[in-house]
């Protein structure tokens, strides 16, 4: 059975840092504006009493890719593992997979003048190595799962800010914070 | 503004395909001279062809835009510029069958084109139809997209036959019908982006805040006004009356496009 | 050469050629000498891989592995070889590229025509040195001493070998010094009192810890690699309890949060000591073997101390004081890890010893996984040896002259007898990062020449008189090692110096060739020698057997990085105290002898004045240290402004929405910044994070008044400034 | 060759000349009666007297006097030089990747063209090789080399001419002071005459 491989963010874990943004945009030397991961603040209320909480997101190698359907030049490739792939040799710079996904994944590289997204660096998986970000984050809060093989406790598709999953079932899985006990002074 | 090749080229286009269909219509139904009706097609062809042209703009690479056919099977922008292109290549035939006056060619070739012209605006519609964007995702846009079409196309070609006195059939009625019809979609438009998703109605609150809206919704009302009432009034309408109405449609529909690019906010 | 070839040529076929007709020659240039034959083995393509030490003044202090493609910077990551860092850096580690390649680096020494005047223009280093070496011996002439030089260098890289500018004054005469650390000193002295010295345990041990309370830290910004021993001792079952005023990232993270009113911390520890008494959970064995005053103690937390009183003075209710100190007292071990921010308030030494009291009662001390975890420095036993020249014969005067660093401005501008005529400032910027910003200024007024060393056009580089351009970690040679962890990192040198920068150790001896040059024997610091040689003479018998490496190279070899001898990594695990008593002091003789009472006493925080009843914290960023990392573009484009935190509850009482532009004044200045408002900070409490922004020309400090912590001159020679104390009032700008 | 295009090639050098010991620092100390002598001498090019922008930066150099000569060096140094942020980078890819920073591909590249030439910039990877002042040197020596036409026309056409433009547009945004400004048009308006005739010789060519 082919592998249906995923992102695992563990909210409950992630600090917030932006370790895994800045490493994967030194790896790969993107711009400054370009990032193919993106930590996003999450609203204070999450679990119920106030916390700083924030969640990373990559691309979400959905099961049904709206920007490959999107695409005019067929740049983009679901692989055998769920990877979706996309070929920055065949982009022509349309824009149209970065307006018809979901999460904004795709964005314009103004310098190359096409498209960018997250590979989930398939190279470096391919040769037995970790995605730069899963292997960066200082807090070990993102992980890669093959969701054929494994359905995580905890695990949801879905958190505040996040769009319907039902429109392109992203892969990505999310483990959301836990309450803890609070005793905030009264004013 | 980086949509702005998308709006010059959607209204455009979609100008030239309304424009197309009314000429072969007219051709196939009543007679047009030569002369008018190559004027005629050879203008849409004009518009059609900067259509083209600007809407490479909004590419990074524009000289790789003939790549943008190779996913058909899936992509509704790889089958809008196949049919489209397709839809300016047969207008280019067909202007040569008013040059060589064959009718029967133009007869068939128009047919052809007029399909693809259809099949090309139902394609750029369903582009703009996705879940990622609200304020786009459903059917208004498909009407509002056949209606530019229904809007200005008649218009385009009314103003040249008015103008050379050969204006045989009704257009007005057409645009009339077409009128009403926008009116309709634009209500049902409004009032579901306003009990849409949340960021529908931000759609909305974004478009009614800007000046544009409002110049919009004027110079619909004001086209829609002056040939009701010359209509009714039973009065001649004139190529004066029809080119002030075209422009003032082809304004509100610009703007109207303008801000359905500027205001789609993303999930 | 090639380029003289060209000239030559131009010579030839020019006949009007301008080289000529201007009689511009090589020599009138600075400019670098340009395009020359190509090196024969030349060719693009070589790849390498070097260790690095992240030098800033940072608990993580990481091990970085740099790959180098064609003699550039490609990558930047952690070193796997160190179970700390586990080859992962923080967010700031990840930007250094940006750090190297910046087009914002300073390039060239360069010196300002009028200070603050932005007319800049360029000198060579032969020009640098000569101009501060004349002012140096100019002083020493009129003076009689060295002493009106003043010497402000701190923390902004922690590398052995930068300790060579503090060598390069010494080496010159005796010297006016700012004294102290903005950092820790109230923490260190209480430290100090109870048990001799600040000795943390390991990080990695917070693994054995069955209960950890953060007490004012925010290893989640501070030291992410902390968090992860944190996170992974939570996940098999460790409670986390974190007790801040804000709630912060730690304490989003924690299973229980406890909300403390700021600077009433050691309140809360009596109070629990005061249960914990009550309830019989202490550990007499414990108190009888290894301390000294437990009686006296005991008996005024007795007489003076109830949980009532702690509970109105912190405003933690009673219950859950209660709870907390039965919890804390029963696990076993049970660790404290105390932030450097709980200390910055007037009674920030009183409230540590509070803490490490209640460590020491329920005998948590000298256990692996437990102890009251602070500052430590057991593995910075090197040589100094850039320190080790001395003065020069016939220098002036007869030991340097101490100001302290947190009242800089003032200190210096009362300094009389020689007054302070020049300045040399290197890995600091003091006036974004001192308080009272406007006198430091002010100083800076008076000075006859002010040299600052750095890496970028900070504040304080605007207000120089010549600014040396510095190197990166990744251009220079050196070791490191932290305050908080275990481990030796070494630095190599993975590219060359950009432009025309030099380490601190290579300035150091540049000066002393001049200065000896102008006037024979006036330097003791040695003019040459290979910044390898001087890293080895670093490293003694000791800090060798203890990292268990035979040289720098050695370390190099084995992997960059090495970890301490395991004996020494619990604190206090031979329960033998470098007190004068040899035991933990309840009652401390030393404190008396620094003014202060003898026992951990309850000592009341600073009060609000009237017309500034808000408290406005500044705690460390995410971002940033100091004034380092934020000011990259890669940073920059997450977060490109500072902003003030207010709790909605206050902004509605001040009519200030989210992004509303807001002023924040005292009697010590103001500043208007945007609004966010949030929960995460209490409804009397506003909160700045600290940092040097890039176009935003005012820091966190600007309404700091340089009001002094409770301790500090036994441990750093100087108290600290309080910082957390700072009022404020805000409204609508 | 003519002795008409004999005298194009001479301008041709001695314009890059002069631009390359501008950038070398070389001209921040001259006096107002060298200038003069500068300036006569930028006069004296039909290049640039032809040109717009080329007259312009002309006229302004003849309202030297020696206010503009004093705030001239501090002005060169907030463009190109520092301690500051570089308000005018000397550095091609400083314009070429978005955030400006140094010693990336492009300076490779720049790096790439020296070597097929057997240079390198000395004391390689401490000065960024994509500095114009070195950019420049490397067409002076290209220049008088008849055989390395081609290699000459890549280099300005893959590199200095791709990027001269931004950079002047930095400088007349920022520059505050005629000297600066003035050359900041000499180099936009020789660097578009010589984009004119890579043209005419790519034309010439096919």
């Amino acid at each position: 059975m082919a592998k249906k491989l995923g992102f695992l963010v563990n909210i409950e874990r992630c600090i917030g840092c932006h370790a895994c943004e800045i490493s994967c945009k030194s790896f790969y030397q993107l711009e400054p504006e370009m990032r193919r991961r993106r930590v996003t603040e999450l609203p204070e209320d999450l679990v119920g009493t106030p916390v700083r909480a924030f969640v990373s997101t990559a691309c979400n190698h959905c099961d049904e890719p709206a920007c490959k359907n999107a695409c005019p030049v067929g740049a983009y490739t679901k692989r055998e593992d769920g990877i979706v792939v996309h070929n920055q040799e065949l982009c022509i710079g349309c824009q149209m997979c970065g307006k018809a996904c979901p999460y904004k994944v795709p964005v314009y590289n103004p310098v190359k003048r096409k498209m960018d997204k997250c590979s989930m660096c398939y190279e470096r998986l391919d040769v037995g190595q970790l995605p730069i970000c899963v292997e960066k984050c200082p807090l070990e809060a993102i992980q890669i799962v093959d969701y054929n093989e494994v359905q995580p406790e905890n695990g949801v598709s879905i958190v505040p800010t996040f769009a319907d999953p039902s429109i392109t079932h992203p892969t990505t899985q999310f483990i959301l914070p836990k309450p803890g006990k609070q005793t905030r002074r009264s004013s | 503004m980086h949509d702005m090749p998308l709006v010059i080229f959607t209204v455009l286009s979609q100008l030239a395909i309304g424009g197309f269909v009314t000429l072969w219509w007219i051709d196939q139904k009543s007679t047009i001279q030569r002369k008018t009706g190559l004027l005629i097609s050879l203008s849409l062809v004009v518009i059609g062809g900067i259509a083209v042209l600007v809407s490479l703009f909004h590419l990074g690479h524009p000289f790789a835009a003939y790549r943008a056919i190779l996913n058909i099977k899936v992509s509704w922008l790889s089958r809008e510029v196949t049919f489209y292109g397709a839809f300016v290549g047969l207008s280019m035939l067909y202007s040569w069958f008013w040059i060589k006056d064959a009718a029967s060619w133009r007869g068939m070739t128009g047919a052809v084109a007029t399909i693809l012209g259809i099949l090309a605006i139902f394609s750029s519609a369903k582009i703009y139809m996705i879940p990622a964007i609200p304020a786009w995702n459903s059917m208004t846009t498909m009407f509002m997209f056949f209606l530019t079409s229904i809007l200005l196309g008649p218009l385009f070609v009314g103003v040249f036959l008015i103008i050379r006195g050969e204006l045989s059939m009704n257009l007005t009625a057409v645009v009339i019908v077409g009128f009403i019809a926008a009116t309709v979609v634009m209500l049902v438009y409004f009032s579901g982006l306003q009990g849409g998703l949340p960021q529908a109605a931000e759609s909305l609150r974004l478009a009614v805040g800007q000046l544009i809206f409002w110049v919009r919704l004027f110079t619909f009302i004001i086209a829609f006004a002056i040939l009701a009432i010359t209509a009714i009034g039973k009065q001649k309408q004139t190529g004066t009356i029809y080119t002030v109405v075209f422009v003032l449609i082809l304004i509100s529909e610009f703007l109207a496009r303008l801000q359905f690019y500027e205001t789609a906010v993303h999930l | 050469m090639l380029k003289e070839s060209i000239t030559r040529r131009n010579f030839i076929k020019g006949s009007a050629s301008l080289t000529a007709l201007l009689g511009l020659g090589a020599a009138s240039s600075q400019a670098p000498k340009g395009l020359v034959p190509k090196a024969a083995a030349k060719t693009n393509g070589k790849v390498q891989q070097f260790y690095n030490a992240c030098p800033r003044n940072c608990y993580d202090t990481c091990s970085i592995l740099t790959t180098v493609e064609d003699g550039r910077i490609t990558f930047i990551t952690g070193n796997e070889n160190n179970t700390y860092t586990k080859g992962r850096l923080c967010v700031k580690g990840n930007t250094y590229p940006r750090v190297v390649y910046s087009p914002d680096r300073i390039k060239y020494p360069m010196r300002q025509k009028g200070r603050g005047s932005g007319n800049w223009e360029r000198i060579s280093w032969g020009e640098a040195y000569t101009i501060i070496s004349k002012k140096i011996l100019e002083i020493k002439k009129e003076y009689g001493s060295t002493l009106p030089i003043c010497l402000n260098k701190y923390s902004g890289n922690f590398n052995i070998l930068n300790y060579a500018t503090e060598g390069m004054m010494s080496s010159i005469g005796y010297t006016t010094r700012a004294q102290g650390t903005p950092c820790d000193p109230a923490g260190s002295d209480a430290q100090g009192f109870d048990m001799g010295v600040a000795y943390n345990s390991d990080p990695e041990h917070f693994l054995d810890a069955d209960y950890i309370i953060l007490w004012g830290a925010n290893p989640a910004w501070t030291s992410a690699h902390s968090m992860y021993f944190i996170e992974q001792a939570k996940e098999r079952g460790t409670k986390l309890v974190v007790i801040d005023p804000l709630i912060t990232q730690t304490a989003s993270k924690a299973d229980e949060y406890i909300q403390i009113k700021a600077s009433t911390d050691g309140a809360l520890a009596l109070g629990m000591i005061r249960y914990i008494f009550d309830h019989q959970l202490f550990d007499k064995n414990w108190v009888a073997e290894n301390s000294i005053g437990f009686s006296e103690f005991f008996a005024y937390v007795n007489k003076n101390i109830t949980v009532e009183w702690a509970a109105e003075k912190t405003g933690v209710p009673q219950a859950v004081i209660e709870r907390l100190a039965r919890e804390y007292a029963t696990a076993k071990p049970a660790n404290i890890w105390i932030g450097f921010g709980m200390q910055r308030h007037v009674n920030g030494g009183a409230m540590v010893r509070a803490i490490d009291a209640l460590a020491a009662i329920t005998g948590n001390i000298g256990k692996r996984g437990g102890g009251v975890n602070y500052i430590g420095g057991e593995t910075w036993g090197f040589n100094y040896h850039t320190m080790s020249f001395g003065a020069p014969e016939g220098s002036g005067g007869e030991a340097d002259r101490m100001v302290n660093m947190n009242n800089f401005g003032a200190q210096v501008l009362a300094a009389d007898e020689p007054p302070i005529k020049m300045m040399w400032i290197a890995c600091r910027n003091p006036i974004a990062q001192d308080p009272e910003p406007n006198v430091v200024k002010k100083a800076f007024d008076q000075m006859d020449l002010v040299v600052t060393a750095d890496l970028y056009m900070t504040q304080t580089v605007e207000y120089s008189d010549i600014v040396l351009p510095v190197t990166t970690p990744f251009e220079s040679v050196g070791i490191n090692v932290s305050y908080w962890h275990y481990w030796m990192n070494v630095n190599e040198q993975a590219i060359k110096p950009l432009y025309e920068a030099k380490s601190d150790l290579e300035i150091a001896m540049g000066l002393s060739k001049k200065l000896n040059e102008l006037a024979p024997g006036s330097c003791t610091f040695p003019t040459s020698g290979n910044p390898k040689e001087w890293v080895e003479k670093e490293l003694n018998d000791e800090i060798k057997e203890l990292f268990n490496i035979e040289s720098w190279e050695d370390l190099r070899k084995k992997g960059g990085t090495a970890k301490a001898n395991e004996k020494i990594t619990v604190a206090w695990e031979d329960l033998k105290f470098r007190t004068p008593s040899g035991k933990y002091e309840f009652y401390s003789k030393k404190a008396v002898e620094y003014g202060h009472h003898p026992l951990p006493v309850f000592t009341e925080e600073y009060k609000a004045p009237k017309e500034y009843p808000i408290r406005c914290m500044s705690p460390h960023w995410k971002f940033g240290i100091h004034s380092q990392f934020q000011h990259q573009d890669w940073l920059m484009a997450i977060q490109d402004h500072p902003y003030l935190e207010i709790n909605p509850e206050l902004a509605r009482k001040k009519g200030i929405q989210n992004n509303d532009i807001v002023k924040i004044i005292n009697e010590t200045g103001y500043m208007t910044l945007p609004a966010k408002l949030t929960k995460m900070v209490p409804p009397d409490t506003v909160v700045m994070y600290e940092g040097w922004w890039k176009g935003v020309n005012y820091t966190e400090n600007i309404t700091v008044k340089a009001l002094a912590e409770d301790m500090g001159e036994y441990q750093k020679g100087q108290r600290g400034i309080a910082f957390h104390d700072n009022f404020v009032n805000i409204e609508k700008a | 060759m003519t002795e008409n295009c004999n005298d194009k090639q001479q301008d041709r050098f001695e314009l890059y000349q002069l631009l390359w010991h501008y950038y070398r620092g070389d001209l921040l100390n001259l006096t107002v009666r060298e200038w003069a002598t500068v300036t006569a001498f930028l006069s004296s090019k039909p290049t640039l007297s032809q040109n717009d922008w080329g007259a312009k930066a002309i006229n302004l150099l003849e309202t030297i006097n020696n206010q503009s000569l004093e705030t001239f060096p501090f002005d060169f140094n907030r463009l190109f030089v520092g301690p500051n942020k570089l308000l005018a980078s000397p550095y091609e890819s400083s314009y070429r990747n978005t955030e400006g920073t140094v010693m990336q591909t492009e300076t490779l590249k720049v790096r790439n063209f020296y070597y097929h030439e057997g240079l390198q910039v000395d004391r390689e990877g401490q000065h960024p090789d994509d500095h114009l002042q070195f950019e420049l040197e490397f067409i002076l020596h290209l220049i008088q080399l008849a055989e390395k036409k081609e290699i000459l026309r890549l280099f300005l056409h893959n590199h200095l001419l791709k990027w001269y433009e931004a950079h002047c547009r930095r400088i007349e945004e920022h520059s505050q002071n005629v000297m600066t400004l003035a050359f900041a048009y000499l180099l936009r308006g020789f660097l578009q005459k010589e984009t004119m005739l890579l043209k005419e010789e790519e034309a010439a060519l096919c």
